[in-house]
């Protein structure tokens, strides 16, 4: 009897014997929903690059994925990807990182890029903490929970929705999941992966040991239930009011438009640029 | 051919993740006593007949730790 | 007895580091000794690897870096390799048994503590696992007296976690 | 000095609370930063304590605005600092120099780690030692303090914010995650026992256009916000009234070496280092942790006979070469020993050189505290 | 007979003799506007820190106002702006700086600030360019502009609308105008120094020397006129379609509303704090 | 080398433009920046000139993400550069430690400017020079190298790109408002006069698990992105294969010296000097703009029968410490002057001090390379 | 007491500027020929009587160049 | 002639660094000498100060900062405290005489053009008055010869404002 070969672990780099994350982390679904979106579009992993900057969620792909992998510093990974297509625009770059990578630090990048609109997918695990360091508060952590840096709870007003902000940006697809909707989510990374533009995928994904537990919201299980509880697709939401929807988690695809692409754009430039240049500046030249 | 396969060495414990139990709308499977080599207990196997081949469980799985045979190449081999 | 230079090692989540700040207020703030501790681990949050040192000494302990162990811990099989070899010869190598097999005799003497599978089965929490390796280094070597470390306890550990780590300390007592 | 910033009492206390309760103890009243291993119990602490005393630390979205939070809260006239690890420090290092260029008092704490790059967050390494005193562009002075235990995490970080209002200066704790994570008993006096300095400030009500707040050598009050001085602070290249100029290199250099005089005219004060080469042949010079295996290693060449001596810095900068040279016209050899590959080296063989024979002793392992017995060896064999 | 006397010299710090702006900016109009909001509401310069970047923007209020000015680093006023507020809780903190530093290299402190709905007057002079650097494009360059950074034609998509992304991150009060509407701006400006919460007022202003010359949009005047002419009241917007608002300048007051601000949650935090404090983390203490 | 990219003539042109020509020649595809004074020059000329050869000039949205750019252009094949001035180098500190960490091959220009903070920014000081070296977190050794004119700039930059392609590593180009501003006639010769270098790569097809991209003294092949090696490229400690290690010390200890000595083990072929001290009992030292009057000044003293010498550093770092020490040998004193308060004094005192007197001659001005006549009346003085 | 005035030497031109001559609806400004010490040429008042008290020109000057006599006051004078 | 140093000051917008590049390259590619032209300008794009400074020689320039100017333009009037202490003892002072006031005679020989007036009035266009005084100077120096700069102007100044640039220029040739 032949035994059952597991379909993705041909996806994961041979060396890595287990995966980083502590027991019932969403970052492992994450990871799944990725790899099952490239066998599904039938891509090999050379067919990408990968990108991450530090965090738990930045450790899906670094050294996971048996493939080009560029582990970068905290926040900026999605710079770090704007070189890497330009320099390779015929392969899919991927980044995959944390909120607080993401929307923290790396804030600016997220939306200058997605304002460009570069062809690119942007991955990320939005656990509401820094899971890392230790569990301090992110700007995704709800107002009131008390995190190592904030014993007395958050007082900040928190970024209630990344993806609206993403949207704001000029990003041309934008779709919300949680963990427990890795169907949906993989069909989604299918469609982000063939998107020309901008992708933008935020998954709302369980930290038991930082977030879970230590706020008393429960494990793996009992957050993945609550997310349960709390999703209500786009279309559904789109019926209610604001009030309605507090403490709901919007899920879905929440934005697929078309509009100038950036690396398309720069294609264009160079044609004009070596059709006919215009007069040298400055150059002194005789 | 089996139906399901659970990678021990992979599984991070049905104590503190318990992820394929939660999913699983079989309850095909059951929490242990056997530890494995990073000191997890994996879940076992108790109702493989009942397995549906919905994949929950190793579509949910976060560790890559199960596998279920998929079911066109079940029906085709059967 | 001069300077006692211990190092724990195992993975995140087992309580290494506990161990060591256990061993050193014990020693510094109830035992009139000095006591310098440090650590270090990765940064996986669980089952990444972690360290800890202890050095304690009737005076002040000017090196702070543990250079041979005397008393050498090992709670995961992945510490072996990583630190044996800092063991001093005729050192005091303590295990947990349960978790860590690939240990050949050798210039040490093994206190060996199926601390897991204890702590697993009478006190229904593997974590306190670390205290029961406490508890039976303690009888063992005499390094600190009791009511120092269950001061150190007192003082350490969370309220509401404090009876069970007294009991898992307790119940290594028992041991060898 | 309140009485409820102070924890007087005997510890067993790891050096970043201990640097929290510092800054407590020393009057910090704004606080913030990114987290970071391995400096984030100092953030947890303060964030724990701040707010009890009126004070908050506010985690910011990354370390440029911390440092940039911090300098507007000085401005605003409170006791301010942050804290972080290498990579956060190479991200504050442009507002680090703003923070130079206006004269901001304030403290950064760098609790050192693997690097570089991401390199290994949790082990100490003394990598970031010239990029205090360089890592921002351009010529300036600043104080930077190495502290060697718990203890001194929390004297040494008073003595920061002490340095920091007095010359109207960002000072750097320099710490590591070998320091900053090291437990040992730490005493805590009586808040009384405690001095702490407030930067002084122009007189109320003075007149705004008569107000030299800028470039002074014997450091200018610092006319601080919401008071009516009606400050004008900018990174600009500015003359002693604050006013910018951008074309005339007097200007230049006026605004460049005044800056580093102000440090510099009051090195001796500033200069804390610990002597201990009475007769020695051989000097071991080091800092930070490195020094209690210098001294360590002292001890033993001592009662093998070598004549032996130590010379710790804890002031690293303004680089103490008087110091070094003083030692070194008495010393035979120079032996530098630092957790990293040489980076205070230089400078002190190029004060000591002239004098004496210097040289270097790496760890064995970057990350890993020279071994007191290797020390020795070295000791024994110069000294044949 | 007693000479006019322009009432907004006494704003002016005497030191300086005359603005730094070239000839018809739209800086110096931006500069009066706050000017008359502050007068108009009987404050002092002394109730005011202003912060500034760097940029040509920067220097409205660096040297020209009489009263504490932070001209800080490029892209970071806002994060000092932060320090300053929380030290000074009872004055009003205002930064005035240009779209390039508030919108490129400062996009993170904008929008992260906005999320923590921090009191705070952020007024942006949205030229379009680089001014001070000597015409770079700007995220807000329209695309397809030659700029000395782009000689072929900016290439990337723009940020087609700045206030949007200031509202989809959480600000409470977002307004929008050109220098062709000063008073409505100066109204605005009023309306955001009382505002409890992050007020973001994005001002249209010429830069004739590097965008409106440079690039044939004409001079200050021209320039003035094409404002009038492209803008539309948000109420009028409204009624009209994405693609009847294509190169429309869409003014007004865009958003004000009221939710949480982060001083008084500071407050309310630092009264928890100090009322009873919860036991202490870890510092071993006997 | 394609004859488009080699502007092959004689020109009165501008450093900046010189070194953007240099770039094209040197084969570069890829540059990001971000606009500052006074490097936009190198900027706009790079946007005119990159896309007639299938390049790209991207304006980032800042410093940080224009290194970052550049990385990872590098790590997709292509040669690649950024451009900015002391501030934007403060931002990219972090990522430049990146680069190193992972040994990127790009070039780095700073045309440095009146410093610290915004400062005057179109005046030229030499005041970013240890923080080439010393700037980023942790020990790290990189190459710099320093042009004194329009030519150099040219020349330099076709330099630096061959090192960080040989090397495997960031090059800077330290260049400053003066030089970086200055015309003169530059001769840019043509196309297949010019060597270019490109970095290995490791053969394709290799097993990825047999691939050692990493850690090797002699520059390991790249495995670039794109090929097939499937790279793991982390920020992390790691080992010669990519892979990574959070733990181990030793591990740690050998991913700091290996990218260390990878550098340190060329440093004769990578070190460029101008000696011009033959039987000098004084010598001045200098780089960049001020290596002008230095030598007009020993033209001077020459005159007026003074045995007088220079030394030029064009490498500055690594630095050639060897050269000064071969230097110092000679000479009965050594004169170093730079545009700065003197930063890289003291790395040439430590290695000459024992052989000569060492002094540093400031600047009257900082700012303004010193006159030729205060060198002359110096050196005088000295030889007295 | 006067309607209008400017300040010759703040003026940065009606040339390079002319921002009071475009929003002055009453054409009271006009350009000249004087140049003031900086170069620039500052508009002239030639129509002051035609001056409404609107205070476009002085709202709008960038240079705080020109001051407008307030409405209420001149009523309050009349 | 060995070594001649030219300092122009002015201010931003006037085209003071034109002027240092037209001489450079007149004199560098056209006109058989060595050149060196280096410049500074404050950050504020009109109105702010400017300066640029030409070294011309027949051998190659080594140091290339004006030490003591031969020659001093000074096309504003912000322009002389700043930089007349620069001038040579002897050296010629070129103003631009609309719009500096301020020079006393000293030891220097000056030249003074009505530039602006002239660029007003008879180009309609004052920012061609740095070529007005270029001519002029040639004029009274012979420093470089007038083909070489028409060259420079040729090459350096825009299409669309040649024309203009040349007129200026002999317009200022037939000043003095
Ligand atoms: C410049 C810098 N600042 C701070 C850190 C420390 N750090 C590492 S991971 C992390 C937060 C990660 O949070 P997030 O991105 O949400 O990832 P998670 O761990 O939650 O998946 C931080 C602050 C760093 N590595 N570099
Ligand atoms: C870190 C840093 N990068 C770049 C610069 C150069 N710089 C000065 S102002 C400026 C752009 C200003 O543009 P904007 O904010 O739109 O202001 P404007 O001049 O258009 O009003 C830049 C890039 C700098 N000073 N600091
Ligand atoms: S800390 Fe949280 S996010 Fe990180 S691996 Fe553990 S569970 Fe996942
Ligand atoms: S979901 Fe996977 S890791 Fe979790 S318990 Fe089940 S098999 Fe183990
Ligand atoms: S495939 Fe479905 S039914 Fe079968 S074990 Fe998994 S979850 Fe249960
Ligand atoms: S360059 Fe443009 S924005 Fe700057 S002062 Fe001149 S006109 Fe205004
Ligand atoms: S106040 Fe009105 S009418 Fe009078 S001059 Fe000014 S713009 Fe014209
Ligand atoms: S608007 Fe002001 S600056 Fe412009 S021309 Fe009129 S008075 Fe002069
Ligand atoms: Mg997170
Ligand atoms: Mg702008």
């Amino acid at each position: 009897m032949s035994e059952l070969v597991h379909p993705y672990h041909r996806f994961i780099r041979p060396t890595v014997t287990h995966s980083s994350f502590c027991p019932g982390c969403g970052d492992g679904t994450i990871a799944q929903s990725i790899l099952r979106a490239i066998d599904g579009l039938d891509m090999d992993m050379d067919d990408f690059v990968f990108v991450s900057g530090i965090g738990c969620a930045a450790w899906i792909p670094s050294p996971l994925f048996n493939a080009d992998v560029l582990h970068t510093t905290h926040g900026r990974p999605i710079a770090f990807a704007f070189g890497i297509k330009m320099g390779l625009t015929e392969k899919k770059v991927m980044v995959v990182s944390g909120d607080g990578d993401l929307v923290a630090i790396g804030g600016n990048h997220l939306i200058q890029n997605a304002r460009r609109n570069i062809e690119m997918v942007v991955i990320c695990s939005n656990n509401g903490i820094y899971g890392m360091t230790g569990g301090q508060a992110a700007p995704t952590t709800p107002m009131g929970v008390k995190t190592t840096t904030t014993p007395y709870g958050t007082f900040e007003n928190v970024f209630e929705d990344i993806s609206g902000l993403v949207i704001a940006a000029g990003a041309s697809f934008v779709a919300r999941w949680t963990t427990g909707h890795p169907r949906q989510l993989t069909a989604s990374i299918k469609k982000a992966i063939q998107k020309k533009g901008f992708a933008f995928i935020e998954v709302i994904s369980q930290c038991p040991v930082q977030f879970g537990r230590k706020m008393g919201v429960g494990n793996a299980v009992q957050m993945l239930e609550d997310y349960k509880n709390r999703s209500i697709s786009i279309q559904e939401a789109k019926k209610l009011s604001k009030e309605e929807l507090k403490g709901r988690i919007v899920v879905g695809e929440l934005v697929d438009l078309d509009k100038p692409e950036m690396v398309e754009e720069v294609t264009r430039m160079r044609k004009k640029a070596m059709g006919g240049a215009e007069a040298a500046v400055d150059t002194g030249r005789s | 051919m089996a139906t399901l396969r659970i990678y021990n060495e992979l599984c991070k414990g049905a104590e503190e993740c318990g992820i394929c139990l939660y999913v699983c709308k079989e309850e095909v499977f059951q929490p242990s006593e056997t530890m494995n080599q990073k000191g997890y207990r994996p879940p076992v196997i108790v109702n493989e007949d009942q397995c549906t081949q919905c994949e929950n469980c190793m579509i949910f799985c976060p560790d890559l730790a199960i596998v279920v045979s998929e079911k066109k190449q079940k029906k085709g081999s059967q | 007895m001069g300077r006692t230079e211990i190092l724990i090692g195992g993975v995140g989540g087992q309580g290494v580091v506990l161990s060591g700040i256990l061993l050193g207020t014990a020693a510094s703030l109830y035992d009139g000794k000095q006591a310098v501790q440090t650590q270090s681990y990765s940064s996986e949050l669980r089952g990444g690897s972690a360290r800890a040192e202890v050095i304690i000494s009737e005076q002040r302990v000017t090196d702070p870096e543990v250079r041979k162990a005397d008393i050498l811990i090992l709670m995961a099989e992945d510490a072996v390799g990583r630190y044996l070899p800092k063991i001093k010869p005729g050192g005091l190598l303590v295990i947990d048994s349960d978790l860590v097999k690939g240990v050949k005799p050798g210039e040490y003497e093994i206190l060996s503590v199926p601390a897991t599978s204890i702590a697993d089965k009478e006190m229904n929490n593997i974590v306190v696992a670390n205290l029961i390796i406490l508890g039976a280094l303690l009888k063992k070597t005499g390094l600190l007296s009791i009511a120092s470390m269950e001061k150190a306890i007192e003082v350490s550990v969370p309220q509401k976690a404090k009876a069970l780590n007294l009991k898992a300390f307790q119940r290594g007592l028992e041991l060898t | 000095m309140d009485e409820k910033r102070v924890c007087t009492g005997r510890y067993f206390m790891m050096g970043n609370v201990a640097c929290a309760e510092g800054a407590m103890a020393a009057g910090c009243e704004f606080a913030a930063g990114y987290p970071i291993t391995p400096a984030t119990e100092v953030a947890n602490h303060l964030a724990e304590k701040l707010p009890q005393v009126g004070g908050a630390f506010f985690q910011m979205e990354d370390e440029i605005s911390s440092i940039a939070a911090v300098i507007g809260a000085s401005w605003a006239g409170k006791k301010a600092m942050t804290v972080t690890s290498g990579p956060g420090i190479s991200l504050m290092l442009e507002n680090i120099g703003f923070a130079i260029g206006v004269e901001t008092p304030c403290v950064i704490v760098n609790v050192q780690r693997g690097a570089p790059s991401t390199g290994m967050p949790t082990i100490g390494i003394q990598g970031d030692m010239v990029q205090a005193k360089h890592g921002s562009h351009g010529d300036y002075e600043i104080i930077a303090l190495c502290p060697s235990s718990p203890q001194e995490m929390f004297e040494h970080t008073v003595i920061a914010f002490n340095y920091a209002e007095k010359y109207r200066t960002p000072v750097f704790l320099l710490s590591d995650a070998f320091v900053g994570h090291m437990r040992e008993e730490v005493v805590i006096p009586e808040a009384d026992k405690i001095k702490t300095i407030y930067r002084k400030i122009p007189e109320l009500g003075t007149d705004p256009l008569k107000l030299k707040g800028f470039l002074d050598e014997n450091v200018a009050p610092m006319p601080i916000f919401g008071k009516g001085f009606k400050a004008h602070v900018t990174s600009s290249c500015h003359d002693e009234y604050g006013k910018r100029n951008l074309i005339d290199i007097s200007a230049l250099d006026k605004f460049v070496r005044k800056l580093s005089d102000k440090i510099l005219k009051h090195k001796e004060e500033i200069t804390l280092v610990e002597r201990d080469y009475e007769g020695a042949e051989v000097v071991l010079v080091s800092y930070g942790g490195v020094s209690r295996a210098a001294a360590e290693a002292v001890l033993q060449a001592r009662k093998k006979g070598i004549a032996a001596g130590t010379l710790r810095l804890i002031t690293v900068w303004p680089f103490p070469g008087e110091e070094i040279e003083k030692m070194a016209r008495k010393a035979k050899h120079v032996i530098v020993l630092e957790n990293n590959l040489g980076q205070i080296y230089p400078y002190i063989k190029a004060e000591a050189a002239h004098f004496s024979e210097v040289s270097f002793l790496p760890p064995k392992l970057v990350g890993e505290i020279q071994d007191p017995e290797d020390i020795l060896k070295k000791i024994e064999e110069i000294s044949k």
